[in-house]
């Protein structure tokens, strides 16, 4: 479809820019280019879906029965809550994040996807470092750091795949026919541009060459909690920032808002790694100016929530009828509350209860669940029928998964959250004994909150089981569309 | 308790000296060549003639297109 | 901002902010912190782990043990880790320089276990609690390591390192449970952790 | 608002065809309308800012590589001082998280492998000789109690309690009232006796039932 794409190699010669202008890209013409791709990056995203969410269910169960499926070395709980935190981040989180930020890219840019077969053996690689990756932390070479547990062979992999895609978006960047940059452009440059930097350094200062003693800490959570706020987050934005707008056809309420959001956000997201370490081994400085960090955080939240909310006031109601825009707005507003929660969880006299309880895992799925993944759901919604120019086969299917997720996420944070700062009063309390089977002991008091959780797994899973349905069951659709066009190409197609 | 100098003056060099610089000089720059005078026409760049202002782009696939209530 | 060398530059900048205050700075204030040497032991602190303590780490590492067991005792007056006789002070980043990967660890669904060695020094607990939690601690939720140990029939005599369980978890007559290599490596390695030696900094 | 064109919507295949419809136009052009930024919320920027930098200089002591405690450039009270707890609280304290390990949570112990402490004739002991000993340096061999026999072995505390936490937890073992027990508490004092009494012990390994039965009840004051 997209004649005349210009060669990598002119790619780099700066006096190339006007002769692509004449050839009038169509937003149809875009979508076809990066079908190919998107399908890829989507089909592995269900499928580490799906993997992620049995991998989080039966960690969830091993949390209060303790026997299952215990006898099993590659089973045991330790490894299968690595395996869900690195199927559902690097595997589905990081596939979506990658489609979705390549399609924007294309869209904003105004220009077709070029030499997607580049991108497409990027995302086969990827997806293969991640599967080694998770195999390897199953058969026990897990690295023992937390957020970058894929042991030493598979990482590599990951960091080229991830640096060809990321070249492929500056390269679609750089022959943009829109001169002007919108909103969600900065965040995806800041996500593509900031993840390298990230996964290096944190390869090479803990595993290739460790640091010495609790600078491996530091290294560790300036790693992990960036990798959710300058490369999750912004591309959750960014998605928003779009397809709020788009679904409504309204423009963003205050544009001046979303440069204070978008530089607040960069100057201070990246500097409140270390309120993961409240009360721990490290100078009291550094954990104060995360502390400090994690505070200022309100503004960019305040500033993007304020953005969103009054682009979406008047039009509520349309809610009923588009289920890209309850996702996203799902998604949206749940970014307020994740952040918000996570001030709190910040300050020294609410991290000395929340700190080591289901507080903090409960505020981790409302970042990457509630936020993030719907976010994601919302945008698979808009970008596959434009893509492959089919609609959605079935919106029984779509509202299931709606409503599934939505209250199967209610039904795992609120408990937990309530569930893990009950557990952390009882852990400060010395006189509550930590074990005790017939007492009201820290252990036996959290169990209801954990088996409300497993529930909720569940309700996940039914949800997730309809999106793969419909995912399967349109690009079927497409396929047998596709065979029948070339069967009889007469038929004038676009 | 005496402050351990070497980290201060990383510190307070790098983020209250030259960050904030740059971020000014930048300001400056970006105030000159008119960044921010067409804000709202970027916040608009996304439309156009296929998906203009004023009409839903996305509904279930057994809502017919004209159900959805329009824009006034 | 329609410029994007511009947004290039900020976002260039505040990322390496942060890599210069959270990465650069503390590997300049920590990163050569030297051992101390314990006056009436003249030992150095903190030691260097022993071979088979530091495969013991290995299987702690691979097994995922700090997704439930931290490391790190927070002070007196914050939180009961003290009163929980969890360590007998608060630990300072001297306490971990021989550690290859630090394992502080970010949740306590079972109890921290930086002073392990100190307070709870019996091997044979140590195996009969990783073979089975429910045999010392029942109602914990901690899943049994039976495979880090080898049932087999009983030879001309039973093995010095049968484990002595009670009746309802004991195998049936004729066999007895062994614990394989990585099992007595673990329980040496939680038997050197121990955070006990009186630092400077730790009051 | 601009005027918004109505599309022929062509029959088709249910597909979202009317939705990207194939002939484009020039862009229309965007009104100037910007709206300014309002004032509360440059205010709550302010604030934002202020705090920051209060609570920066005030909890970060100075920026030392070893200073831990964010209140200690202030040379304000210390908080990091254990509060002082009446020694039956702590002895329970010290019970739930030491001793229950093995003779569990409800001093019954484990049949066969770790022996009751409730209603024990050793806990109960007119005098504290034996049971300081045995904390201090263990025990192992077969040893009988409330009549049935254990070969077990018994870790010793030495190091990892002081003398005042090993009175606390027997005066508590001693006078548990749900378990029944008035027998005499324990002061730091004895075990402080017994300790330095009993100093090179460690070196000859853990008490023997035996051992124990032939010392007396009552330690002559030193």
């Amino acid at each position: 479809m997209s004649t005349g794409s210009p060669s990598i190699l002119r790619s780099f010669s700066p006096a190339y820019t006007e002769d692509v202008a004449q050839q009038r890209a169509l937003l149809a013409e875009i979508d076809t280019s990066c079908r190919g791709t998107l399908l890829l990056f989507f089909g592995a995203a269900v499928v580490w879906l799906l993997i992620g969410t049995v991998f989080g269910l039966t960690a969830s169960l091993k949390l209060h029965w303790p026997n299952f499926l215990a006898d099993t070395a590659w089973l045991t709980f330790g490894r299968v809550r690595p395996a869900h935190l690195n199927a559902v981040a690097f595997g589905f989180a990081s596939n979506a994040a990658l489609a979705v930020s390549l399609w924007l890219l294309c869209r904003l840019c105004r220009v077709p996807l070029m030499h997607a077969w580049v991108a497409n053996i990027a995302g086969v690689a990827w997806n293969l470092g991640v599967a080694i990756g998770i195999a390897g932390i199953l058969a026990g070479d897990s690295t023992g750091i937390e957020w970058l547990e894929i042991p030493g062979y598979a990482s590599p992999l990951l960091f080229v795949s991830y640096a060809l895609i990321a070249i492929w978006g500056v390269i679609t960047f750089r022959f943009r026919r829109e001169r002007r940059l919108y909103v969600s452009q900065w965040y995806l440059l800041a996500a593509l541009f900031c993840f390298p930097w990230l996964y290096s350094v944190a390869q090479i200062l803990l595993i290739l060459e460790p640091v010495r003693g609790v600078v491996q800490a530091a290294v560790n959570w300036w790693f992990g909690h960036n990798v959710l706020g300058l490369w999750f987050t912004p591309i959750g934005i960014a998605a928003i920032y779009y397809f709020i707008p788009k679904v409504l056809g309204v423009p963003v309420y205050k544009y001046s808002l979303s440069l204070i959001g978008f530089w607040s956000l960069a100057l201070f997201y990246n500097w409140n790694g270390m309120h993961h370490l409240v009360g721990g081994p490290l100078p009291a400085w550094l954990i104060t100016v995360s502390i400090v960090a994690s505070v200022m955080m309100t503004i960019p939240v305040v500033t993007v929530g304020l953005n969103h909310h009054f682009t979406m006031w008047g039009h509520f109601h349309k809610l009923k009828h588009s289920p890209v825009l309850r996702f996203m707005v799902f998604g949206g507003m749940s970014y307020t509350v994740t952040s918000l929660h996570g001030v709190l969880l910040s300050l020294r006299s609410v991290s000395e209860v929340t700190h080591f309880t289901h507080s903090t895992v409960a505020h981790a799925h409302t970042g990457m669940y509630a936020f993030f993944t719907m976010v994601m759901f919302g945008a698979i919604y808009y970008i596959v029928p434009r893509i492959t120019q089919l609609a959605w086969p079935s919106a029984r299917l779509i509202r299931i998964h709606f409503w599934a997720s939505a209250l199967g996420i209610l039904l795992y944070i609120v408990p937990l959250a309530i569930g893990g700062t009950l557990q952390g009063m009882a852990m400060i309390n010395p006189d509550v004994p930590f074990l005790a089977p017939d007492k009201y002991s820290v252990v036996t008091m959290t169990l209801p909150y954990l088996k409300v959780r497993s529930v909720s797994g569940f309700i996940i899973l039914v949800g997730h089981l309809a999106f793969a349905t419909s995912f399967v069951w349109i690009v079927a659709r497409w396929l047998k569309a596709a065979r029948h066009r070339q069967a009889s190409p007469t038929t004038s197609h676009v | 308790m005496r402050p351990d100098m070497s980290v201060v003056w990383i510190l307070f060099v790098s983020s209250v000296i030259v960050l904030p610089a740059v971020a000014l000089l930048a300001l400056r720059w970006a105030l000159r060549n008119g960044e921010f005078k067409h804000l709202q026409k970027t916040a608009l760049s996304i439309f156009d003639e296929e998906e203009p202002v004023g009409r839903m782009t996305d509904r279930f696939p057994d809502e017919p297109q004209g159900s959805q209530a329009h824009e006034p | 901002m329609n410029y994007a060398p511009l947004v290039f530059l900020g976002v260039f900048l505040t990322l390496a902010s942060s890599w210069v205050g959270l990465v650069l700075a503390p590997q300049l204030q920590l990163g050569r912190q030297q051992e101390v040497k314990v006056e009436e032991t003249s030992e150095v602190y903190p030691p260097v782990r022993p071979g088979l303590a530091q495969r013991g780490m290995e299987v702690y590492k691979a097994n995922g043990c700090i997704y439930c067991h931290s490391q790190q005792v927070r002070p007196p007056g914050f939180g009961a880790d003290i009163e929980r006789n969890w360590g007998q002070r608060r630990t300072v980043a001297r306490d971990y320089l021989h550690d290859k990967p630090v394992m502080l660890g970010t949740m306590r669904t079972g109890p921290d276990l930086t002073n392990i060695g100190v307070r709870q020094t019996s091997i044979q607990w140590h195996l009969q609690h990783l073979y089975d939690p429910q045999i010392t601690s029942k109602g914990s939720i901690m899943p049994p390591f039976r495979f880090l140990f080898e049932k087999r029939k009983i030879g001309a005599k039973p093995s010095p390192d049968a484990l002595a369980l009670p009746r309802e978890f004991a195998p049936e007559p004729g066999y007895e449970i062994v614990p394989k290599p990585e099992a007595k490596a673990l329980v040496q390695y939680l038997l050197s952790l121990k955070a006990n030696v009186p630092l400077p900094e730790a009051e | 608002m601009n005027q918004t064109r109505d599309h022929n919507m062509a029959a088709t295949t249910g597909g979202v065809e009317d939705l990207a419809p194939a002939d484009p136009r020039e862009h229309i052009e965007p009104t100037e309308a910007e709206r300014p930024l309002s004032l509360w919320f440059v205010t709550f920027l302010c604030v934002c800012f202020g705090w920051g930098g209060y609570y920066m200089q005030r909890y970060s002591a100075d920026y030392g590589a070893l200073s831990y405690d964010e209140n200690a450039g202030l040379g304000g009270a210390k908080t990091n001082v254990v509060k002082q707890v009446d020694p039956y609280v702590l002895g329970r304290r010290l019970f739930e998280s030491v001793c229950a390990r093995c003779h569990q949570p409800d001093g019954q112990g484990v049949a066969g492998q770790y022996p009751p402490l409730v209603g024990s004739e050793w806990v109960l002991a007119p005098g504290p000789a034996r049971l300081i000993r045995i904390v201090l340096d263990g025990l192992q061999g077969p040893i009988t109690v409330k009549g049935v026999a254990y070969n077990n072995n018994m870790t010793p505390h030495r190091d990892a309690l002081t003398d005042a936490q090993i009175a606390a937890v027997l005066t508590y073992l001693r006078t548990q009232k749900d378990w029944g027990h008035n027998a005499a508490p324990v002061t730091p004092e004895e075990v402080a006796a017994i300790r330095s009494k009993t100093k090179d012990r460690a070196a000859l390994g853990a008490w023997t039932a035996a051992e124990l039965l032939a010392l007396p009840e009552h330690e002559p004051a030193p």
